[in-house]
């Protein structure tokens, strides 16, 4: 049965130290086709990818490539044998231009000589051809996100991929750069190239493939035809359970004022005439949730930042409850009441090496009951950790495992716990779903929508636009620094995303 | 996801027994490892020692006898244990906080230099006084000499493994400037500080022995030490910092205040470290103060895996093979260098043996519980 | 007074050079391996053994050339087991590098007292120092720059290939790649593993060099502890040199300078305590570390293994 | 208490055999201090078939542990060779009223069963002083110490005083290399005084010695080796060696505890007198040096024993 299939995968088992990632793993993927990969956080779509790629190496099971099969899975082995792959972290060196990002592993036509010049036009040659626009000559920690993305594409293609794996490509793109890539990917599928595409947003999955597996538990439980199926029923062949994937939004009761910022800006203190926020304003009362929509680096972070107490603006003011906070210590603003769901869970919200419990009282150590006198109490921390493990359904076997070993959405879980049990006034919440599956997504917008819904204020700031415009009573859209445009669940998909593309201002609508 | 733990998917069960009692009695079981290292580099010792021509179980016989199986032995052991545990504890408490202090060395002769201003020179104070003040000058010596280091970190970045090393070189050459000049013992016609006084002597603990008051200091110390890591709100910030200084940061952690502490600790260990080898045991301030001690404590921290039981451990094997060997010389003529090749051969095959103890406990306590 | 300026300058100068060589050679061969990501701590025992077996080679087989053979054999040995430790078995860098300064310490004492018991002098064979026409007469400059050993300009030579390599080759773009982010590279189809040894052994190597060129060009014996701390001072050069092979090169001057330049100071017998003369390269150091130098960014994944699953 | 049992000899024999043990602080191949008193040690050794240990490279931290153990592990004397080990025998001594110490080298015996050998340090000096004084052409001369101690000191002083009095226009360059094994530093640091225009280089420094010979050979100056006869280093460039003998320091202290006629509870510091101290032949300079540069340090030797030169400062 192997023939049919251009690559096929039989009873494939990998287990890191203490996980069984996959199980036993039987796929097989046809020449040509888009297929998509579904799964929740953990299903074990990576693990079986980089499988393939050759980044691990499965402990039992084969897998079977144009009929052959395929030992020795390594790397370089995959690139010889037209396998391209779009890790879910993209593979960058920052400090490394996008030119020798590419270059990175070639081999050179004069070895042992580095022929930047050579690998420039072959590059060119392929980004024309696939209509891929890059500049081969910035730091790759200078570029977007997104950029960063079609670099990893170009690599792959340049490397003469004629399967293309993506892994959760578009979580950190727009609506219009999502449906770019679509294009791309089809355009590709038509030049011959067979795709995988890994995700867990089931409307994307019908809209681009044309077969769709679902892994959960580190096993495949359906290969499916997009024809034959529904989100609904992949929702719950995904999760095993069925996902009310919509629900109602109770009008806002707006209260008082909370939040204030008044036409701050931040200059780059690399490039003194270029703005990273600039003159941004905007009000938040009680019991509302203001939405900030916008492609990544586009002064969200900064933004943020300066909320956050951990950098201050070049101009403008900050108000906290009428407060002026611009100057204030990101201490004395959580003490103040200001709680905080960073974009980067990994780096900014948690101490990966550190247990549950002591990840649950990362602002509020110090402070009692946590602290008595000089010491901690660790009874105490226990306790509350297990509570908030609980109320926050954090599947753990106990407090005291580090939070490395979560998976992303109960990294998630333990962070909102932490930051929802404090008493807050105001929250600030980034890329609060991002990477989390349907389920984890669902509880996720859940917990905002209930505490909003009993007089929290949340400013949340998102790249993805279907949770900006779910959960938003304004939205406003943040463009090069500057807020650009104001919209509300009202407003097409169409217009907002314009505004974040920077094509669009609102002010011309008016 | 499959949340279960993962035992190896062989059906021997007497491996499964195995696993299970090695996740249980992980600690034991490192230490049993390391011990079966040791064994290995002694043996290749043995190879060594006789074909010096020397009977290598009768050179062993020295290192044992002379380390711990004579009382003597047993206090000189425990009192080279006492520098190289502050050592220790000094590289571990700053490599948890995320700097790297290397410098241990350089803070041991200060702090003594501090204990001993105040030592020497401070009179007619009652002992308990004396002694508590020298202490903490060399605490505040050595404190003052880490935070050179750390103040260029924290205010221009510049690396610390570099400054904290080249203070090294810089200390060692101001007290042999200091013992030759200002604090040279007038009575002596040799270039050596005066001698501390009697209030400021730390009392002998185990008669007929070197093994002084110093010991208790330096467990009481270690315990406080782990203490203020794992039970404190400082402690708690310290290893925030070192192990994530961004979520530090955004959870409202005062960076350069952590830090700060951070370093006096270091650099104050070590120079408690050093005002007690000066109270305890040498009394006066001389070139070769300390042999190495700074640098072994690195190596001591790292095989101890910065936790206390395994420093203790560390620290007292440091010692025996310092006080031991110099026992094999002596009793059976190993030749010196040969002593090195054993001491270096220990290390690489403890370290090493690091190994085996890092994949049983990731196969078995490790990966998602 | 202008003739004796010139002289103390001229002699300083070639001093300064002489006395950076050394550690200029155990440099490279720090920041090569950390340009890979392996901290190399046993710089100093490596080059000690260096020191000895190019000392052994040339006196017991007569040959320098034999003696520099044994040293990078012996290097490239040592780096082979930090590498074994730190590559293979993912175990203290810092450590295992302590391990092998003590190690090579006692190991290069042990054979030299064999090797000594007989009381005859044994005097091992030096390269003797080039005269290359009309440059090495230049007044000056000649004494200065062309009056050397060839293994001098052998070491200079080696940065500008280091430097070439970093920068103009692919290899080079690869291994640096290893350095920054090991599964970057392997997803690229690069072999860190291979890359990795391949660092650590040339650095052992190169450490050795260090060592070699001590006892065979400047002291025809071996002593006991002969490379008395030189290999930690490389080791700050590396870092103080920013990870550029220019730059490892001005920090080894620069200590070697100020070295030379105490030395002058003293025979000048100004009446300053000698102490801190002796102290002056560290101090130098530090200043340069806090003011030129500023902010180093070692190489990303530096002292982390990598794990392949 | 155990013996170190000698493979060679019957245990037997070896009950009766008089225990010696000797700390020495730097390895006993310093081509110089610990080395002779090494070799010393052993000659001593057959000579009356001694029992005899040693331990190298002994830290100030841990010298009086040391001492403590060989004392109670039995030995018939104990004996340091190092000046710095001067209180710490002392110290020790005292705990062990019933075992002989010496310090050889030292400078002070506070109890009858401590002896302090030692040789002056200057008057060899002096002799060397002497014949640089009468055989520079440069009227420079250089001298090379590790470190400053006051033997350093007093020798400086001696040195230049000599060669004053030979010659009033020669001038003395003190310099330092700061390590005891440092063969490189005291290379450069001789090429260093000699550049300066020193055409003969006093070295005591150490492993540096070597380096500071193998500078004067390379610069065509002349060495003066100290402690001991260090001509086979380099025959044509080293003139002499002042010769401190810390051998004969072994020697007196060993053959005056077997043949129990050196006073314990004693200073001795010996000199030329004692023929402990002096210059080591010219070997290969034996007939370069003009018989009227011989008569001049024969006559200085006179004085010296004679007691005419007063001893100079260590300041
Ligand atoms: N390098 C690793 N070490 C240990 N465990 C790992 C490693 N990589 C993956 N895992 C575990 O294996 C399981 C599958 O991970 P994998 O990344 O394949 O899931 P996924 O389907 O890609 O999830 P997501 O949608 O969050 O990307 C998870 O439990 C994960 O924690
Ligand atoms: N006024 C400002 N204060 C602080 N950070 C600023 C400011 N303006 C811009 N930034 C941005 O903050 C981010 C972090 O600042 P920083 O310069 O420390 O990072 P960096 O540019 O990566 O540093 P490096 O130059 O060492 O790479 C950068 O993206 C920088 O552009
Ligand atoms: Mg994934
Ligand atoms: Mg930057």
């Amino acid at each position: 049965m192997t023939e049919e299939f251009y690559v096929s995968f039989h009873n494939i088992r990998k287990t890191f130290p203490g996980v069984i990632a996959l199980s036993d793993v039987n796929l097989g993927v046809k020449q040509g086709q888009i297929h998509a990969l579904l799964g929740e956080n953990g299903a074990g779509k990576s693990t079986l990818m980089n499988i393939l790629y050759g980044l691990y190496h499965q402990d039992s099971g084969e897998i079977f490539l144009c009929g052959q099969k395929y030992e020795d899975n390594t790397p370089r082995n995959a690139i010889e044998h037209g396998i391209g792959m779009i890790h879910q972290h993209f593979m960058l060196i920052p400090n490394f231009t996008v030119l020798e990002n590419l270059i990175l592993g070639q081999t050179s036509p004069k070895p042992p000589k580095l022929e930047k010049d050579y690998f420039r036009k072959e590059i060119l040659k392929v980004s024309e051809k696939f209509g891929i626009k890059v500049d081969l000559d910035l730091l790759v920690e200078e570029v977007s996100v997104g950029m960063q993305q079609k670099v990893e594409i170009l690599k792959a293609l340049y490397k003469g991929a004629k399967l293309l794996i993506l892994d959760e490509p578009t979580s950190v793109l727009t609506p219009q750069e999502s449906q770019e890539l679509f294009k791309m990917l089809h355009d590709l599928n038509k030049k011959g190239t067979t795709i995988i595409f890994i995700s867990h947003k089931l409307n994307e999955v019908m809209q681009i493939s044309n077969t769709i597996s679902i892994l959960r538990d580190g096993e495949v439980v359906a290969t499916v035809a997009k024809g034959e199926t529904s989100p609904k029923e992949l929702s719950r062949l995904m999760v095993g359970r069925d996902v009310n994937v919509k629900y109602e939004k109770t009008s806002a009761t707006i209260g008082e004022e909370v939040f204030r910022i008044d036409s701050i800006s931040l200059r780059d203190h690399h490039n003194k005439d270029r703005f990273l926020v600039k003159d941004v304003s905007m009000q938040i009362f009680k019991g509302e949730i203001v939405g900030i929509a916008g492609v990544d680096e586009n002064g969200q972070k900064e933004l943020a930042e300066i909320i956050c107490g951990l950098r201050e603006p070049t101009s403008g003011g900050v108000y906290l409850c009428g407060d002026d906070v611009t100057r204030a210590t990101t201490r004395q603003l959580i003490e103040l009441g200001l709680s905080f769901i960073p974009a980067d869970r990994r780096n900014q919200g948690l101490v990966m090496d550190f247990s549950i419990a002591e990840n649950t009282i990362l602002e509020t150590h110090y402070q009692k009951p946590f602290t008595r006198g000089f010491s901690l109490q660790p009874a105490v921390i226990n306790n509350f950790a297990k509570k908030l493990v609980k109320e926050y359904d954090v599947r753990t076997p106990s407090v005291s495992v580090p939070v490395k070993n979560l998976s992303g959405g109960n990294q998630q879980k333990v962070i909102i716990g932490r930051e929802f049990s404090k008493n807050t006034r105001f929250l600030l919440v980034m890329q609060p779903t991002w990477g989390l599956d349907v389920g984890a997504i669902e509880y996720v917008h859940q917990r905002l929508m209930s505490a909003r819904n009993s007089g929290m204020t949340i400013l949340m700031i998102s790249t993805d636009l279907e949770e900006v415009r779910k959960l938003s009573d304004r939205i406003l859209v943040m463009y090069e620094g500057e807020i650009v445009g104001q919209a509300d669940s009202t407003t097409s998909i169409e217009d907002i995303g314009m505004m974040m593309a920077g094509s669009l201002r609102q002010d011309a609508r008016l | 996801m499959s949340e279960i733990t993962l035992t190896p998917n062989t059906g021997n069960n007497l491996k499964d027994r195995f696993f299970q009692f090695a996740s249980k009695h992980m600690g034991f079981i490192s230490v049993l490892i390391s011990v079966l290292a040791i064994l290995l580099a002694l043996l290749i010792g043995a190879i060594l020692i006789a074909i010096a021509g020397i009977n290598p179980w009768e050179a062993y016989g020295y290192l044992l006898k002379g380390s711990f199986g004579s009382r003597y032995g047993f206090g000189e052991t425990l009192t080279r244990f006492i520098p190289l545990l502050f050592a220790s504890l000094s590289f571990a408490i700053a490599h948890k906080s995320g700097f790297f202090n290397v410098g241990a060395e350089g803070q041991i002769y200060i702090g003594a230099i501090g204990a001993l201003l105040v030592g020497a020179y401070v009179t007619n104070l009652p002992p308990i006084l004396h002694i508590t003040l020298s202490l903490l000058a060399g605490i505040v010596f050595g404190a003052l000499w880490a935070g050179i280091a750390g103040v260029l970190k924290i205010f221009l970045g510049s690396n610390e493994l570099i400054n904290t090393m080249m203070l090294n070189y810089v200390a060692i050459f101001l007290v042999e400037y200091l013992i030759h000049g200002p604090l040279k013992d007038p009575q002596l016609f040799i270039y050596q500080s005066s001698p501390i006084l009697d209030s400021a002597k730390l009392p002998i603990i185990l008669p007929k022995t070197p093994l002084h008051a110093g010991l208790i200091i330096a467990l009481v110390v270690t315990v406080l030490i782990f203490y203020l890591l794992y039970r404190t709100p400082i402690g708690y910030q310290m290893r925030t910092v070192g192990a994530n200084l961004r979520a530090a940061k955004y959870a409202g952690i005062n960076i350069v205040g952590v830090t700060l502490v951070a370093l006096i600790t270091t650099g104050g260990l070590a120079g408690l470290g050093g005002a007690v080898e000066l109270m305890g045991a040498q009394f006066r301030m001389v070139a070769g103060f300390s042999p190495g001690y700074g640098y072994d404590g690195i190596g001591v921290a790292v095989m101890g895996r910065y936790n206390p039981v395994g420093i203790v451990l560390a620290a007292i094997l440091f010692a025996i093979i310092r006080v031991g060997t110099g026992a094999m010389q002596r009793g059976a003529g190993v030749p010196f260098p040969l002593l090195s090749v054993i001491q270096g051969l220990i290390i690489i095959f403890v370290i090493a043996s690091g190994y085996l103890t890092n994949k049983l406990t990731e196969t078995t306590v490790g990966g998602r519980a | 007074m202008e003739a004796f300026l010139m002289g103390t300058v001229v002699t300083w100068l070639a001093m300064s050079i002489r006395m950076s060589i050394p550690l200029l050679f155990t440099g490279l061969g720090g920041l090569v391996s950390q340009k890979a990501g392996i901290y190399n701590f046993g710089l100093e025992g490596m080059m000690l053994c260096g020191a000895f077996f190019a000392y052994y080679g040339s006196f017991r087989l007569g040959s320098p050339w034999l003696g520099l053979l044994m040293a990078i054999i012996v290097g490239a040995l040592l780096g082979l087991l930090l590498g074994f430790t730190s590559i293979t078995l993912r175990v203290s860098q810092l450590v295992i590098g302590l391990g092998i300064g003590i190690f090579g310490l006692g190991l290069t004492s042990y054979l030299y007292r064999l090797l000594d018991q007989t009381g005859t002098e044994h005097v091992a064979t030096l390269f003797p120092s080039i005269h290359i026409p009309f440059l090495s007469d230049i007044p000056f400059v000649g004494e200065v720059l062309f009056s050397h050993n060839f293994l001098v300009y052998v070491c200079i030579g080696l940065v500008f290939l280091i430097s070439w390599f970093f920068n103009r080759t692919t290899q080079g773009l690869n291994f640096k790649a290893v350095g920054e982010n090991p599964q970057v590279a392997d997803t690229a189809g690069v072999n860190v593993i291979r890359y990795r040894y391949f660092a650590i052994i040339v650095s052992g190597a190169l450490a050795s060099l260090g060592g070699a060129f001590l006892t065979l060009t400047q002291t025809a014996r071996f002593m006991e502890n002969i490379t008395a701390g030189r290999g930690w001072i490389a080791l700050a050069a590396v870092i103080l040199g920013k990870y550029n092979p220019w730059g490892v090169l001005m920090a080894c001057f620069l200590f070697g300078a100020a070295d030379a330049a105490q030395m002058q100071i003293q025979v000048m017998s100004l009446g300053i305590p000698y102490q801190f003369l002796l102290m002056t390269p560290y101090i130098l150091a530090m200043l340069a570390m806090a003011g030129v130098v500023g902010k180093v960014r070692s190489p990303a994944a530096m002292g982390k293994p990598y794990v392949k699953h | 208490a155990p013996a170190a049992v000698e493979p060679t000899q019957a245990p037997t024999e070896a009950e009766k055999q008089v225990r010696v043990a000797v700390v020495f602080s730097t390895t006993i191949k310093d081509e110089g201090y610990a080395q002779a008193a090494h070799g010393a040690l052993m000659e001593m050794k057959d000579k009356y078939n001694l029992d005899v240990s040693f331990q190298e490279s002994v830290t100030d931290a841990a010298v009086k542990d040391v001492l403590r153990n060989y004392a109670s592990e039995g030995y018939d004397l104990v004996i340091a060779h190092q000046l710095y080990f001067t209180d710490p025998v002392n110290e020790v001594a005292a705990e062990f009223p019933d075992v002989t110490f010496a310090i050889s080298g030292g400078f002070r015996a506070d109890h009858p069963n401590v002896v302090a050998v030692d040789a002056t340090n200057w008057e060899a000096t002096y002799l060397a002083g002497t014949l640089a004084g009468l055989m520079t052409e440069t009227n420079k001369l250089g001298i090379i110490t590790v470190s400053e101690s006051p033997i350093a000191k007093r020798m400086v002083n001696s040195f230049r005083n000599a060669a004053q009095a030979q010659n009033p226009d020669v001038t003395v360059k003190h310099v330092f290399t700061g390590s005891f094994d440092d063969v490189v530093k005291g290379k450069e640091m001789a090429t260093a005084v000699i550049k300066d225009g020193a055409d003969i280089i006093f070295t005591n420094c150490g492993a540096g010695n070597i380096g500071a010979i193998e500078a004067a050979q390379e610069n065509g100056a002349y060495a003066i080796g100290s402690s001991v006869d260090l001509s086979s280093k380099a025959p044509d460039t080293v003139l002499t060696s002042a010769i401190l003998s810390p051998a004969e320091y072994i020697k007196i202290i060993i053959n005056g505890y077997m043949n129990k006629d050196l006073e314990w509870g004693k200073y001795y510091p010996m000199g030329v007198k004692a023929g402990i101290e002096g210059l080591a032949p010219f070997h290969n300079f034996e007939d370069k040096i003009p018989q009227d540069v011989k008569d001049k340090l024969e006559q200085v030797r006179q004085d010296l024993i004679a007691g005419n030169i007063e001893t100079p400062s260590s300041e």
